[in-house]
């Protein structure tokens, strides 16, 4: 089992101290999605390019004629993030077979919000993954629309209460379940998919590592506190992220080659209400409205467990990414 | 003197991406574009070509994706027509303002509703101000030629904008024509591989496609607009330079037996040749008729079209698009404004056809002409006409 | 700041950096298998190897461990260089076929190596652990066999101190081939077959880590013991 | 078999096999490893080459053993030499076995040429070379071993291992041995390895002249290691940790040794015996045990302590120390009644000499020897500081003397030396340190004579000295400068030039026989006096020298009495006299990374107090400083004539 975790006091020193994500972008205080982004290139290391989606991260990094980039960087739209790395990708492969540019591992990496991957851009996400470019994507959940005020999109969890989806008096905040990214991406056959959050920063580097060694698609969806939006204080987001997996909420796991792996044992989930309490975007939800989203922690996360324990895991049969490679 | 071939000029444009060493491409099918997509895949599986063929799930993320290709050095290329291209309309402008070197042919058709997919240029129109460089070919030689010559322009360092290359979709998309290519070693003489300004690459780390604010976003917008018109320079260099090496002349505005016309016929695209047709008959009727063909729609020639109209008494401006509550057709509009300043210019008529491919003939034009003749000597001038449509 | 010629290209490099640092940021790669960034260099895999024209002639030498000197000249990819590496390689793959780390660079490197992967971890005497354990964690709990026969490359080839080692695990983050392995249960670590018992959080009863651990912080920081007995999560 | 078949040594390649007389060349005259007592080598493979004195010899067992001997000696650090001779061994083990042809002997010469250029350190670099030379050379040895024509004849081989540092050093220690384990953070096990040849190493540690310093090959590069402080931290670390014990003796012999003088010499002597499990006395004259170290060097350089904590480590393994026992009757007879089969006689040399000046033989106040006055200061001898001093000679005893008058607290301190600087024998760092400290150096002079007033010194009559013609030393000889006569006030002279043996006789008055110096003429290997059974060594056999020369001879003669005890034939050992150890074929590039320093106390706090001057290095820059070490190990094998 791994059990990262636990180097929490002395490994972290071994980190590589270059930065590719730089201070001096204007991310908010606390700001979850920045952390992860840093801890993210530092796990990716220079051979590295970047497609961002219009969200967050790409507004917060890119205030023309500044950049926080030490790395190549490119962003075109809100839902393309996929569309345009696969292209940077073939790019690269037909150049570099060509011989007209270094012939050096150089990793593509797709990064978007939430909305930018589970809602719009689920389209071209879904056809780069199905094409098996050799790309990471990486989806920085945080859990609406934060660049635009906070609006609910698919990956809101249920009971939050967001711009569009009000604490009114009738309907408490978003009624529907946070949408299962992971599991689609797991259904397309990618060799690597992982949940991953800032506050486990050596688990979520070692997670980017293992997934930048893949050759084929990988992608990694990480819970990205955002401390304006959940109405938290900024100076709890490291330990949100941490009760969002204790409580069950957001468990950390991996699936390699259709193999379910915990990364981050949990022996016994904390209560919900531990994670709920500390975020004003919760704050409207009664006992019963809480024991409700309780009930569907423990279910999904039985569910999960099953599929750890193998129940549901695919053949051992190693998926290889184009007949010809 | 190379031999010419009969091949149908769907087909056609995509051997002539073929000899133009690209490093790839992402094509999403689309009636009467298919057989482009079609063909050059062939072309790539058959290992006739060393490039990628990106097969993408729409042609949003077609664009997108030789738009990322474009940004680390690769020659690209992407083809498609209608509503593809209205799908594309979001991402248009952002691949001139990042000033990405794409090639794209459009197979023009009429855009729904209702659903059509037959030939008018009703797609291309709602595009005139994405930034592209935009032509229209009248053959399948041109577009063969064309299609060349696209590349070369777009990458070149004076210009760095995409190049939207429009074709007749059927009208020119499926006729077989005898098209003679050019010689694969000349061809290589005239586009080399392509040298990039700057690239995505961690050698040179650089942020493509960063946020502009107020201060700074009207500035980018002028240096685009700037950056089109200038393209003209190159584009005639361009066309000068294969003029020289393989013989045949591309101009802005090209016209027929109009130096001396009184009366001058405006058309875009593949009708031009049947318009020809027309302008002798009404010639051997003793009409003083020309005809002027409008090959570049983006940047707009305005020296060129003033200087080809300016003797003429009535300019008759054939528009294959609607400008719904406008003032007439696309095209007509721009030349109107275009001529507004001029202090002899012909009287402007406007005439729109061929819409969603409704059948143009010879004997149309002749009518069309000299139904302009008459009225324009009685001096009554209509705007535009929708020509020959019911109610 | 001294001058120095990489690759023909002059550059300003710092006074006692290292050709490696040098080389890095100019972005040329050269492959490393026990360097790290936060430790000291120590040249045991002999990868990094570069060619250095001292007194007159061009030589090899590693370019971790290597510091510049003014008007020094250095190939970083010349095709002696690259052979030097390669010899390298096929050495450590020689020797440990099945450690998928070696395999990696020894394919990078050119050398012809098996299809099938290895699954063993081997310890390949890197000193990545003995390093971090001494200049990161400053506890020196783990030292190198002794040479010569004694070190015929059979295990153990890590000499371990249980009464200095605290559980902390940094060697196991290190290690670049997986030999060193830590393992858990609920309320105990292992690492080299040593057990630790894990501290439980005062706040919420987990168990989040080794007693030895806190024990030396609190020793090395002043910092009673009791106030570091709260994980993160309830700090 | 005196002329080479074939040699490749220092890379010059000789090939007589052909007859080509004209290039002939005699193993005489070729600086080549010596084998022990004279044994005849047929062949010799070496770090510095191949050489084939006989012909017939067998060189695909030359060449396996040689690999056997240096795989014992490769680290394992880096990851080309160990795995690379490991590869080689395999090889040789596949050709026995009559499998390869060309191919795996290019690929041989692939490998060695690799490592030669790859290696981390000068022994990795240097020492497969040679196998390059059999491969290249013999090809048709190696090829017919593949066909299975030639089997691997167990020849016998001896071996044999050193470096630049250990013949340097009188004691032969293993320097890059135990700076190897302080590399790896084993000051225990390194502490013991020191121990096997030097039993003092917190003493030879302070005080050593180093010699293998200036040996060290980083002297070519940047600065020599610091291998005498390396030893020092070893041996504080262990008093550190409580000091552990020497261990206990390999079983009890009824054979008794007496040992005469229980300086350094005395001690190494006694602790081998010991070790060996003869039952040993020292009889020591003075009140401390030590000899030299105990009362020749102040404190300040040298604490007391840790010498007494060294000897007493001595004494428990069961060694009796007794004290103020002079002997001055060395009756033989009588201690063999007491059971001692054997005397080592290791008195040392305690007794200043003479400057030969006038007035110096009257006892006068305020007159003393150098030897004396630190005697006296460092047994605890009460001294007044008075306002000037003066000392005579340039030795390390005039510097002591001086440095520890500016200790005592005098204000004056003054060296009078009759050559200059340049040929002053002292080391440098002390006269430095001297310096330092306000001691005032007048070179070019010379005393004339000692002038007291009613017994008291007054003043010291001197003359000028100017440089003439070197003399038998090699230094120039002073001649004196005619009426530049001067006198010097002070309140008392210290003569330091020099000391010799004080010798005690035997009972039927036959003295032990002497040298011109009046030192003890002892066999150079054997270390026997001319009276059977009675052994001699250390400064009363070389005349004052350094300390770790002592515990060599006090070594050798452990191992010369228990030949002599056990009546076995003492065997001599492998010589590289003349050989230029530090030369090496294959050098690889060795950058630049400087020495570690210690910090010396502060000159302030140096005046009035005998606290040690220098300090020492935590375990940290200890292991720093030991990672520069090259490792410049040399490997011989020969084949020796059956």
């Amino acid at each position: 089992m791994n059990i990262i975790e636990n180097f929490d006091l002395f490994a972290p020193r071994l980190v590589d101290k270059k930065e590719y994500f730089c201070s001096g972008h204007r991310a908010c205080q606390g700001c979850g999605e920045a952390l992860a982004i840093r801890l993210m290139c530092k796990a990716l290391g220079p051979d590295t390019i970047i497609a961002n989606g219009t969200g967050c991260m790409e507004v917060i990094s890119s205030f023309y004629p500044t950049t926080a980039w030490d790395l190549p960087w490119i962003h075109l739209a809100f839902e393309n993030a996929a569309a345009v790395g696969s292209g940077v990708e073939a790019g690269l492969k037909a150049l570099r077979r060509k011989g007209r540019i270094p012939d050096r591992d150089v990793k593509v990496v797709a990064i978007a919000g939430d909305g930018g991957t589970m809602d719009i851009g689920i389209q071209s996400l879904s056809g780069a993954m199905e094409r098996g470019h050799d790309m990471l994507y990486v989806c920085l959940d945080n859990e609406a629309y934060m660049n635009t005020g906070i609006q609910r999109s698919s990956g809101t969890p249920m009971g939050a209460a967001t711009t569009t989806s009000p604490a009114g008096k009738v309907v408490p905040g978003k009624q529907e379940w946070k949408k299962n990214v992971p599991e689609i991406m797991v259904a397309h056959n990618v060799p690597y998919v992982a949940t991953a959050c800032h506050s486990y920063p050596l688990d979520f580097m070692n997670k980017v590592k293992k997934a930048r060694k893949v050759k084929g698609p990988s992608y990694i969806h990480c819970l990205s506190v955002c401390p304006t939006g959940w109405r938290s204080a900024s100076e709890e987001t490291i330990k949100l992220g941490r009760l969002a997996v204790e409580t069950g909420m957001f468990p950390l796991y991996e699936v390699e080659d259709g193999k379910y792996k915990i990364t981050i044992e949990v022996d016994e989930l904390r209560p919900i209400e531990d994670y709920l309490n500390r975020q004003g975007r919760f704050s409207h939800l009664t006992p019963d409205q809480i024991e409700n989203i309780q009930d569907r922690v423990y279910q999904e996360y039985n569910k999960l467990m099953d599929k750890v324990n193998g129940l549901h895991s695919w053949s051992d049969l190693k998926y290889e990414w184009g007949l010809f490679e | 003197m190379a031999k010419r071939v009969g091949m149908e000029v769907g087909i056609a444009a995509a051997e002539a991406v073929g000899m133009c060493n690209i490093d790839m491409a992402a094509v999403y099918p689309i009636t009467p574009q298919s057989h482009i997509a079609e063909h050059l895949s062939e072309i790539v599986a058959d290992g006739r070509i060393d490039a990628e063929f990106v097969t993408v799930e729409s042609e949003h993320t077609s664009i997108s994706c030789v738009s990322g290709a474009s940004a680390t050095g690769a020659r690209v290329y992407t083809a498609t027509s209608s509503q593809g291209l209205l799908y594309m309309h979001e991402i248009l402008p952002i691949v001139s303002a990042m000033r990405l070197p794409v090639v794209m042919a459009n197979a023009n058709r009429a855009i729904s509703g209702p659903i059509n997919i037959w030939n008018d240029h009703s797609d291309i129109m709602p595009q005139r101000d994405a930034g592209w460089v935009v032509f229209f070919a009248d053959n399948g030689q041109e577009v063969v030629d064309m299609t060349i010559q696209s590349f070369k322009i777009a990458e070149d360092d004076d210009v760095m904008l995409p190049v939207c290359l429009n074709m007749d979709g059927f009208q020119l998309t499926h006729t077989v024509e005898l098209i003679e290519f050019p010689d694969q070693k000349k061809v290589d003489k005239f586009l080399p591989p392509r040298k990039p300004f700057a690239t995505l690459h961690p050698d040179n780390p650089i942020s493509m496609g960063t946020l502009g604010m107020p201060e700074i976003y009207a500035e980018s917008r002028k240096s685009q607009d700037e950056a089109l018109k200038n393209s003209k320079k190159t584009i005639l260099k361009v066309w000068d330079e294969w003029e020289k090496m393989f013989g045949r002349s591309y101009k802005p505005v090209e016209t027929y037996l109009a130096e001396d016309a009184e009366i001058l016929l405006l058309t875009m695209g593949s009708m031009s040749e049947t318009a020809e047709i027309a302008i002798d008959e009404l010639r051997k009727k003793g009409l003083s008729v020309g005809l002027v063909k409008l090959r570049l729609w983006r940047p707009f020639p305005f020296e060129e079209l003033k200087a080809a109209v300016k003797k003429a008494k009535l300019l008759i401006v054939t528009d294959r698009a609607v400008s719904f509550g406008g003032s007439g057709g696309p095209v007509f509009i721009e030349i109107k404004s275009a001529l507004y300043h001029e202090k002899e210019r012909p009287l402007v008529y406007n005439s729109i056809i061929g819409l969603g491919g409704r059948d143009v003939q010879v004997t149309d034009f002749m009518k069309i002409v000299e139904d302009a003749a008459k009225a324009g000597e009685k001096g009554i001038i209509r705007d535009y006409e929708f020509y020959g449509v019911r109610g | 700041m001294v001058n120095i010629v990489i690759n023909g290209r002059k550059v300003r490099a710092k006074d006692g950096s290292t050709i490696l640092e040098n080389a890095r940021d100019l972005k040329l790669d050269i492959p490393t298998l026990c360097h790290h960034d936060d430790l000291s260099p120590f040249g045991a895999c002999r990868l990094c190897t570069v060619e250095v024209k001292a007194n007159g002639k061009w030589q090899i030498a590693t370019s971790c461990n290597t510091a510049v000197e003014s008007g020094m000249e250095i190939r970083t990819n010349s095709s002696k260089a690259l052979e030097s590496r390669k010899m390298a390689a096929e050495l450590l793959y020689y020797k440990y076929p099945e450690t998928e780390a070696v395999r990696e660079i020894a394919e990078k490197l050119g050398v012809d190596v098996f299809e099938e992967k290895g699954e063993e971890n081997d310890c390949i005497l890197c000193g990545l652990c003995i390093r971090a354990c001494k200049e990161i964690v400053g506890v020196s709990a783990l030292t190198f066999q002794d040479r010569g026969l004694g070190r015929d490359l059979e295990e153990p080839q890590i000499e371990f101190d249980p009464n200095a080692c605290i559980g902390c695990g940094s060697c196991a983050y290190v290690c670049p081939t997986g030999y060193v392995k830590m393992e858990s249960e609920d309320d105990k670590i292992i690492i080299w077959n040593k057990v630790f018992k894990m501290t439980p959080c005062k706040v919420c009863g987990r168990f989040f880590a080794p007693e030895d651990q806190l024990r030396y912080i609190s020793k090395t920081t002043g910092v009673p013991f009791s106030n570091l007995t709260t994980c993160v999560s309830c700090r | 078999m005196d002329k080479v078949a074939f040699s490749s040594w220092n890379g010059k390649i000789v090939d007589n096999r052909k007859g080509k007389v004209s290039k002939a060349l005699k193993a005489a005259d070729m600086k080549l490893p010596k084998l022990s007592d004279g044994k005849k080598a047929k062949a010799l493979m070496g770090w510095n080459g191949l050489v084939m004195m006989d012909p017939k010899a067998d060189v695909l067992s030359l060449t396996l053993n040689y690999l056997k001997e240096i795989r014992k000696i490769s680290c394992g650090e880096c990851s080309v030499c160990m795995i690379g001779i490991d590869k080689l061994l395999d090889m040789f083990e596949l050709m026995t076995e009559g499998f390869g042809d060309k191919g795996i002997l290019a690929e041989m010469e692939q490998i060695v040429k690799g490592v030669s250029e790859g290696a981390k350190c000068a022994f990795g670099q240097s020492a497969l070379l040679p196998v390059l030379d059999a491969v290249k050379y013999y090809q048709s040895d190696f090829l017919a071993l593949m066909k299975g024509e030639k089997k691997l004849g167990g020849a016998e081989c001896e071996s044999s291992v050193t470096a630049p540092c250990m013949e340097a050093c009188p004691a032969g220690l293993d320097v890059p041995g135990y700076i190897e384990l302080i590399k790896n953070n084993k000051f225990k096990d390194s502490l013991n390895l020191i121990r096997e040849n030097c039993i003092l190493p917190g003493v030879v540690g302070r005080v050593c002249t180093h010699p293998c310093e200036d040996a060290c090959v980083r002297n070519d590069v940047d600065e020599p290691l610091a291998i005498r402080l390396l030893k020092k931290a070893a041996a504080d670390f262990d008093i550190q940790d409580g000091g552990g014990s020497l261990g206990v003796p390999a079983g009890e012999k009824e054979e008794k040794v007496a040992i005469i003088g229980a300086g350094p010499a005395g001690l190494a002597a006694a602790y081998n015996l010991r070790s060996m499990g003869y039952g040993v006395t020292i009889f020591e004259a003075l009140s401390q045990a030590g000899g030299m170290a105990a009362v020749g060097i102040p404190e300040y350089r040298l604490p007391l302590d840790i010498l007494s904590h060294e000897i007493d480590l001595i004494k428990r393994m069961g060694v009796e120390i007794r004290l103020n026992t002079k002997v001055e009757k060395l009756d033989f007879n009588n201690l063999k009644k007491q059971g001692y089969q054997s005397v080592f006689v290791a008195v040392g040399a305690h007794q200043g000499n003479k400057m030969g000046v006038e007035g110096e033989d009257q006892e006068s106040e305020g007159l003393v020897d150098g030897v004396e006055f630190l005697r006296d200061l460092n047994l605890g001898k009460k001294i007044e500081p008075k306002k000037k001093v003066l000392i005579i000679g340039g030795g390390d005893v005039a510097i002591d003397c001086a440095r520890s008058c500016v200790r005592l607290g005098f204000k004056d301190v003054e060296i009078v030396y009759r050559r200059s600087r340049v040929e002053m024998p002292a080391r440098d760092e002390e006269i430095e340190g001297a310096e330092e400290e306000g001691i005032n150096i007048r070179y070019l002079t010379a005393p004339l004579e000692i002038n007291a007033k009613d017994g008291k010194f007054e003043s010291l009559g001197c003359i000028k000295m100017k440089l003439g013609k070197p003399d038998e030393s090699g230094r120039k000889r002073p001649v004196p400068v005619k009426g530049s006569e001067f006198t010097i006030g002070a309140e008392m002279i210290i003569a330091a030039i020099g000391q010799s043996p004080k010798l005690p006789v035997v009972t039927d008055k036959k003295k032990l026989g002497t040298t011109a110096w009046g030192t003890i003429k002892a066999d150079p290997v054997s270390y026997m006096t001319d009276v059977k059974g009675i052994f001699a060594g250390g400064d009363c056999v070389t005349g004052a020298a350094t300390l770790i020369e002592a515990l060599n001879a006090g070594n050798q003669v452990a191992r010369s009495i228990d030949c002599y005890l056990q009546g076995g034939r003492l065997n001599g050992k492998m010589s590289f006299e003349g050989v230029d150890v530090a030369k090496q074929r294959g050098q690889g590039f060795i950058g630049k990374n400087p020495a570690n320093r210690v910090n010396l106390l502060d000159k302030k706090k140096r005046v009035g107090g005998f606290a040690e001057i220098e300090g020492g290095f935590d375990a940290a820059e200890a292991m720093k400083e030991a990672q520069r070490c090259l490792r410049c190990y040399r490997v011989v094998v020969w084949e020796t004539a059956r």
